[in-house]
């Protein structure tokens, strides 16, 4: 069966929402036999972009956070979080913390954000699996 | 600079924004001189909130000559903190008792 | 966003495999915050078919399970296990032991199993979920 | 029938099929003729081979006119039973004390 392994929740966008979301996508990890030490730090990063989408991208309370992710060839992982807000734009704007996207970045091989409708992170991790 | 009391702040469990108001009242010094050991030991997860205002506290303790360590129960602290750039911005221990040793003797 | 949660988990069927693909199930449940002794009769009715799939459906010991749950309208959750081995009829056969449909089919609202290609079991179940 | 020593059975964590002859061995009758209590309070989860190997042991108890009981930390335990189609199959305690009464005074 080459079908893919997959997982996608999509939930209201609420400040509870990231801790289950983390706890799903690490049961779908460590079912999938992803490494220990890889798991974590995936968690961590996924965490990063879901506490943002509950923190910055639901500002009316009435949005959802969409969690979708599939296992690709060779040991990848994609990881998609959702919001339907509007990204804000610090450059100008009251300095963020700031720490989040950095650690995204630094554990995910590849993102991508995309604001054209909602804002759409898109993580692509190694994802390499015990024997 | 170091006295010999040492400010022991312990956090445990899942240290994520929806305890950003506790993360950060925990976070903060004490009226002591001594150093201040943040005890990371139980945390099961932490993520840029617990940074922010771990960057916060090293700030404000420099500011009054105190310094900081972390203690970690695994190797896992460490790595959320190098990729925060941090790696090099706090001295971390993962035994409690040389920790305090360091603190109380200003090596750190 | 009207897109359905789903979970998708394919795994060497292994008699290890159950117990982190119930895990991964039981997350996904609480993510979506299906009502909690619901969710422990949902864990023990798939767990029956995953371990009936690991312990009848591989015999040659080289085959997969697959796990494929998603929500359907109406709080309503559908579960599939699959394997790719050969139904055993018992009607003819040694007794099994016999527990595992009669829990199944006392948890599902409807169950249906397909022999034709490997052995598929599709739960139906009530997915109330908590406020 | 019933003596005074009960034969205490403890079984605790996940109980399924990958611990099937733990399981199996565990759930044996002594050399005792006593009472039986399945102390079952510690389980998080138990699927149709536990239901499987209760039953047999509840048959070699009947066998020798030994009494079994269970007891549970939830009602997590009877639900099983019950969709096994034995909710009425055994005496289920949600605390120790009465069960161990009731084994002794075979008032099960
Ligand atoms: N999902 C999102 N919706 C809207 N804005 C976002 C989102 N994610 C990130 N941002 C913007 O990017 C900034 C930097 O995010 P991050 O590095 O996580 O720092 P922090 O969240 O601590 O401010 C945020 O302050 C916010 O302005
Ligand atoms: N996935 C499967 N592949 C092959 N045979 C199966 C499968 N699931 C169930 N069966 C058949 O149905 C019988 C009854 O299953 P069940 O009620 O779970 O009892 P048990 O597994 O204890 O025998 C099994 O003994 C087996 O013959």
């Amino acid at each position: 069966m080459s079908v893919p392994s997959e997982l996608r929740i999509v939930r209201a966008g609420k400040l509870d929402a990231p801790r289950p979301l983390r706890h799903a996508l690490d049961a779908f990890l460590h079912a999938l036999r992803v490494e220990h030490e890889r798991r974590e730090d995936i968690i961590v990063a996924v965490g990063e972009a879901l506490s943002n989408a509950v923190e910055h991208g639901n500002p009316a309370g009435n949005g959802t956070v969409e969690l979708y992710a599939r296992i690709e060839p060779s040991e990848t992982l994609v990881v998609d979080v959702r919001d339907d807000g509007t990204f804000i734009d610090r450059e100008h704007g009251t300095p963020g913390r700031g720490f989040g996207l950095g650690i995204v970045r630094a554990i995910a091989r590849a993102v991508s954000i995309d604001t054209a409708n909602g804002t759409l992170i898109s993580m692509t991790f190694d994802a390499p699996t015990a024997a | 600079m170091s006295g010999g009391s040492v400010q022991v702040i312990r956090l445990a469990g899942e240290l994520d924004a929806t305890r950003r108001e506790e993360i950060a009242r925990a976070l903060t010094l004490d009226l002591g001189r001594g150093g201040v050991l943040v005890d990371l030991s139980g945390a099961e997860y932490a993520d840029s909130t617990v940074i922010a205002e771990l960057v916060r506290l090293r700030r404000d303790a420099d500011h009054v000559g105190r310094s900081v360590a972390l203690l970690t129960g695994s190797p896992r602290i460490a790595r959320i903190l190098a990729y925060a750039g941090l790696g090099e911005a706090f001295r971390i221990f993962e035994d409690r008792g040389t920790a305090l040793t360091a603190l109380t003797t200003g090596t750190v």
